[in-house]
C-alpha cells in the first residue's frame, strides 16, 4: 500500500458514492438528520485535493495529513470516526518503510479497533460497526488462516455486503438513529452503507490491479 | 427549494460574516477553522464557555456570544457537528486561565468530536451535556436522550454563574443541574430543507405533524393527525411533566420556542394555552421566554421546555446578559 | 392550514393572553376593546404614542410597547386595520395631557379608522403616516405608497424624543422626518394564510417569488423567477437607493426584516449580501437591525429598508429601550 | 322604513353574502389583502345580533346603534365607510316620525355623501363608491322624476350591477387596489361586489313585499 494507492482510491472511492449519492442521502434522510452523504462527499474531496502536498511524503505523515483533514473537515459521527480511525493507522508501526497487504491489515483492525472506542458501539447496534468490525475480523483471520490475499480481500467483499444489509432490520442503540427506537427498522444505517461501499471499492481496486 | 442564498457551499460562511457585521458591538466571528467570539477578550479568571453544533439552529449558538453567555460558539455545517479543530482554536483563544466549559448537546457526533478536542487540549475543561429532549427513550441500551432547546437555557443559567467568578467545577455542576431540571418536546407541521440536499429532509401530509420531532427534522415518537393548539400543548406537557414531575406550586421556567417558520403569534398562542394546563396543575410559571431560539431551518413547528427554577437559578437567570439574541439589564 | 390555533374566532385573543401574560413586566392586555399598553402609567407631560394596525405583523405593534418606544398598541383582526373605539380606549388609558401621536401605516383602512378615532378625541393629537414602501408608485392620483417595515424605526426614534420630553408637534415632526428618510422594499417566496380564510392568499409557482410584495401577501411589483440572495438584494436596494438617493458616505440603518417564515441565518446573509453592495457604493452602515420585526403570518419572504441617519436620529436610536421585542440599554 | 326591516334585511343580507362567500374572498385575495369577506360578514353578524336591543328603539337610536357596532367590529376600510354611511343615516332629519321610501333615498344619499368625504374617492377610482354613487344618484333622480317606487328599485338593481362591473376594467387609484397598478385590472372590487348585493338583496326585498 502506497501514498499513491491511498489517493488513486480516494478518487475510485469519489466515483462510487457519488453514482450512488441519492440512495445514501435517502438513508440518512430516514433515520438520520440527512447529512451523512454531503459529510462523505466532502471528506472525500478534501483527500483528493490534498495529493499533491502528500504525494512524495513518507507513509505516516501522510495518512496523519488526511486524518487531519477528514478529522477537521467532515464534522458529524463520521468526521470523527473516519477520522479516528486514519489517525490511528497513521501510528502504525514502522510503516514509512513499506506496508504489505498483511501490514495494511494490521493497521486497518487497529483502526477499527480505535473507533470502535470511540463511539462505544460494537456489532449488532445499527452504525457503520456493523460493517467495519466483520471486515476486519475477516481480513485477520484470512491472514491468520494464511490465506491467499485474493481470496481474503473477496470474501471481505461478500462480508461487508451482508453486514450492510443485516443493518436493516436491527433497532439502533448508537447514533442519531437510536432516537427512533421501532421506527428505525427496515432502514439499512447510511454509515454502514457508504462504509461498505468504500471497502468494496477499495477490496476491487486491489483484485484488479 | 426556496432560501435567499448564493450557493449551497456558500451559504455558511456569508450568514456568519452577516452575522459578524450585524454585531460588531458583540461578536468577531473567526474563519478556516470557523468560530465565534465575543468582541473583547475574556477577562482573567473567568471560566470560558463554549458551545457549538451543527449550523441550522440559529441564534443558537452564535446568538448567545457575548456578556453573560457564552465566550464562543463553534458553527459546523448545517446539521453536522463541528470538529476538533474548531473547538481548540476557540478555546486558545477564550481560555483566560480558569478553564473551559464545553455545552455540548447530545449526539454522537457532536460528543465525539467534542470528545476529541478535549482529549487535544492542554488546559482544564469539562463538558456539559444537554438531553432534554423527552420525546426519546433514556434507556441503558441508547446514547440516551438528544439536547435541544434547554440547551439555551443552561447557556444563559451557566453563563451568569462564570460571569459571576463560579469556578469551572461549580460551573459544569450547575450545568448538569440546570439539565436535570429541564424537559422539552416538539412538534413539526413542516420539514426543514439542507441547503445542499436542496429538498426536504421528510414528506408530511397536509394534515399530519411529527409528534416529538428532533431539531434536524429527525423522526419523533409519531406521526400524528393534526390536533388544536390546546391539544398538541397538552400532549406536550404531559410528556414533559411525565419526565420532570414539577410538584403543585413548584416555580417554573416556561420557554416557547419556534422551529424558525412558525411566526411569533403562534408561538404566544402555545404560551396561553400552556399556561392553561399548568395552571390548573397549580404549577407557577416563574418566568417566561418565548421566541425562535432553538430552531430548525425553516421548519414549521414548536417545542415547549420546562425549567424547574429555585433560587439559584433564578437569580441567573434574571443577571444581566448581552447577547444578539437575548438581552435584558444592560 | 397548518397553524397552532384552536379556533379563528379565538386566534387573536388567545394570542394576545399569552403575549400579556409572557410579558407581564413590560404589557397590560386589555379586551373588548382590544388594545395593549405599558404595564406602567404614561409619565406626566409625556407625549403618548399609539400605534396600531391589522395583527398578522408581530411583534409589530404590540410587541413594541414600553419604555422608550408605544405608549400603547391597538391590534385589529388578521389584516383588518382596528377600529377608532380600540384607539379611543387607548388614547383615553395612556393620555398623560401631553396628547397623543398616532402612527399609522398608510393603508386607506387604518388611516380612515384612525382618522375617525381622532375626530372624535378630545385631547390634543397628531397623526404620522408611515409610507416607506418603494415597492409602489407615489403619483398624486393614488393613495401612495404603503408604509411597511420603517414604522418600526419611526416607533423607535420617535418613542426616544417622547420619553425625552419632545413636545407632540416635535414627534410628529421627527416621525415625518424618519418616515422621509426611510425606504423598504420586500419580497415573498411563499403566501401567508388568513385564519379564518384557511387557505394561502395567493398561489405561487416553485420557482417563483413575488417581487415588492405588500406586508399582507399582496402583490407587488412583479412576480418573478427565483434568484440567487445577492442577485434579489442588489434589486431591492436599487429601487430603494433610487427612491432615498443616499449620498456616498451618507450614514444609514441598515435593517433586514423577515416576514415569519425565513430564518435567521437567511436574514443574516442578506445582510451580508446587501453589506456588499453598499459598501460597494461607499454608504456606511453606521447601525443595522437583523430579525423579524414587520411580518406577514407565516410568510416567507424579507424586506430590506434604509434609514438615512443624522445626528438627531441616531441619538434616539441609540438610547435605551425595553419592549418585548426591542430592548437594549435597560 | 321599520327598525323591523332592518333587522330582516341584514338577514337577507348575510343570506346572499355567505352564498357568495368564496367569490368575493376571491377578489380581495387578487387585489388586497384578503380579508373583505371575514369584515363584512362579521359586521352583519353583529347587526343581526342587535335585534333585541334595537328592535322598539327609535330608528335615530336604532341606526346609530348599528353603525356604532359596524364601526367597532368590522375595522379595515369597509368598517370606517359602512361605519359612516350609518352615523350619517342616523342623523337623518326627523327619522324617528316614521321613514318612507322618499325619506330612506334621502338619508341613503345622505350617507353615500359622507362615505365619500371619508374615503375621498369618486366613480371611476375602483372602490365600492363605483356602486354607492350611481345608485345614490338614480335613487335621487327617480324621486326627482317622481317615478314609481318599483321602477326606481329595479333601475338600482340595474345600475349597481352595471357599475359593479365597471370595476373590473379600471385602474384603482383609492384602496389597497391602488399600490397594484396595472395589476389591478381584470379584477372587479371586492367592495364594490359585495355592495352590489347588499344593495340588490334589499331594493329585492321591498319590490317582494
Ligand atoms: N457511536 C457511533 N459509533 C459508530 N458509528 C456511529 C456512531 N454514531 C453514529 N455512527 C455512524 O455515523 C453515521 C452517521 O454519520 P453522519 O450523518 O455523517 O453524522 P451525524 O450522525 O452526526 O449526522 C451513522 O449512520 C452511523 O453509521
Ligand atoms: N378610500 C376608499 N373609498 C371608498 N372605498 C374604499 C376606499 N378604500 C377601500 N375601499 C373599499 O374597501 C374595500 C376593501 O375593504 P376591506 O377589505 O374590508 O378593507 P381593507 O382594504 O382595509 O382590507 C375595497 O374593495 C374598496 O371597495
Ligand atoms: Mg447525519
Ligand atoms: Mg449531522
Ligand atoms: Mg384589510
Ligand atoms: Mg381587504
Amino acid at each position: 500500500m502506497s501514498v499513491n494507492f491511498l489517493i488513486h482510491s480516494a478518487k475510485e472511492i469519489q466515483a462510487v458514492i457519488d453514482a450512488n449519492a441519492s440512495e445514501i442521502e435517502k438513508l440518512d434522510q430516514e433515520i438520520g438528520d440527512g447529512d451523512h452523504i454531503f459529510n462523505v462527499q466532502r471528506g472525500i474531496k478534501l483527500v483528493i485535493e490534498l495529493e499533491a502536498v502528500i504525494k512524495d511524503l513518507p507513509m505516516s505523515k501522510a495518512l496523519n495529513q488526511i486524518a487531519m483533514k477528514v478529522l477537521s473537515g467532515i464534522g458529524g459521527s463520521s468526521g470523527a470516526l473516519f477520522g479516528t480511525l486514519f489517525m490511528t493507522m497513521a501510528k502504525g508501526n514502522d510503516i514509512d518503510n513499506g506496508v504489505d497487504y498483511k501490514k495494511a491489515i494490521e493497521i486497518f483492525a487497529d483502526g477499527v479497533e480505535a473507533v470502535k472506542q470511540r463511539g462505544k458501539a460494537d456489532v449488532g447496534e445499527k452504525t457503520m460497526m456493523d460493517v467495519l468490525i466483520p471486515v476486519s475480523n475477516c481480513l485477520k483471520k484470512g491472514v491468520e488462516d494464511n490465506k491467499d490475499v485474493k481470496e481474503i480481500l473477496k470474501e471481505a467483499i461478500e462480508v461487508a455486503e451482508k453486514a450492510m444489509f443485516s443493518t436493516k432490520d436491527l433497532l439502533a442503540t448508537k447514533g442519531r438513529a437510536s432516537f427512533l427506537g421501532e421506527r428505525a427498522k427496515g432502514h439499512i444505517d447510511p454509515g454502514a452503507r457508504s462504509s461498505q461501499l468504500m471497502i468494496k471499492t477499495v477490496c476491487e481496486s486491489v483484485l484488479n490491479s | 427549494m426556496k432560501k435567499f442564498m448564493n450557493s449551497a457551499d456558500d451559504f455558511l460562511k456569508e450568514s456568519l460574516q452577516g452575522f459578524g457585521a450585524a454585531h460588531q458591538d458583540i461578536v468577531n466571528c473567526h474563519y478556516d477553522p470557523n468560530f465565534i467570539t465575543r468582541a473583547t477578550p475574556t477577562k482573567e479568571g473567568k471560566v470560558a464557555l463554549i458551545s457549538g453544533g451543527g449550523s441550522g439552529h440559529e441564534p443558537m449558538h452564535g446568538g448567545l456570544v457575548g456578556y453573560g453567555m457564552l465566550d464562543a460558539a463553534c458553527p459546523g455545517f448545517v446539521f453536522s457537528s463541528p470538529t476538533p479543530d474548531q473547538m481548540l482554536a476557540a478555546a486558545e483563544k477564550v481560555d483566560s486561565g480558569a478553564g473551559v466549559l464545553f455545552i455540548v448537546k447530545n449526539y454522537s457526533g457532536d460528543v465525539m468530536n467534542f470528545q476529541m478536542a478535549a482529549e487535544m487540549m492542554q488546559g482544564p475543561n469539562e463538558s456539559v451535556l444537554t438531553n432534554d429532549d423527552v420525546a426519546v427513550e433514556d434507556s441503558s441500551f441508547t446514547t440516551g436522550r438528544r439536547g435541544v432547546a434547554a440547551t439555551v437555557v443552561v447557556e444563559k443559567i451557566v453563563g451568569s454563574l462564570a460571569e459571576h467568578g463560579g469556578s469551572l467545577q461549580e460551573c459544569k455542576a450547575l450545568g448538569d443541574k440546570v439539565n436535570k431540571n429541564s424537559g422539552s418536546m416538539g412538534v413539526a407541521f413542516s420539514s426543514c430543507t439542507v441547503p445542499a440536499a436542496g429538498k426536504p429532509n421528510f414528506d408530511i401530509g397536509d394534515d399530519e405533524m411529527e409528534f416529538g420531532v428532533g431539531i434536524h427534522g429527525e423522526p419523533g415518537r409519531r406521526r400524528d393527525k393534526m390536533k388544536s393548539a390546546q391539544e398538541i400543548t397538552n400532549e406536550l406537557l404531559e410528556a414533559i411533566n411525565e419526565d420532570l414531575k414539577p410538584e403543585a406550586n413548584e416555580e417554573i421556567l416556561l420557554f416557547v420556542n419556534g422551529m424558525g417558520g412558525t411566526p411569533l403569534t403562534e408561538l404566544y398562542l402555545i404560551y396561553d394555552n400552556a399556561k392553561n394546563m399548568l395552571d390548573k396543575k397549580n404549577i407557577k410559571i416563574s418566568r417566561s421566554l418565548v421566541g425562535n431560539y432553538c430552531t430548525s431551518l425553516e421548519m414549521q413547528g414548536a417545542s415547549i421546555t420546562l425549567t424547574k427554577l429555585d433560587e439559584e437559578l433564578l437569580k441567573h437567570w434574571d443577571s444581566s446578559v448581552h447577547t444578539a439574541a437575548m438581552r435584558w439589564g444592560v
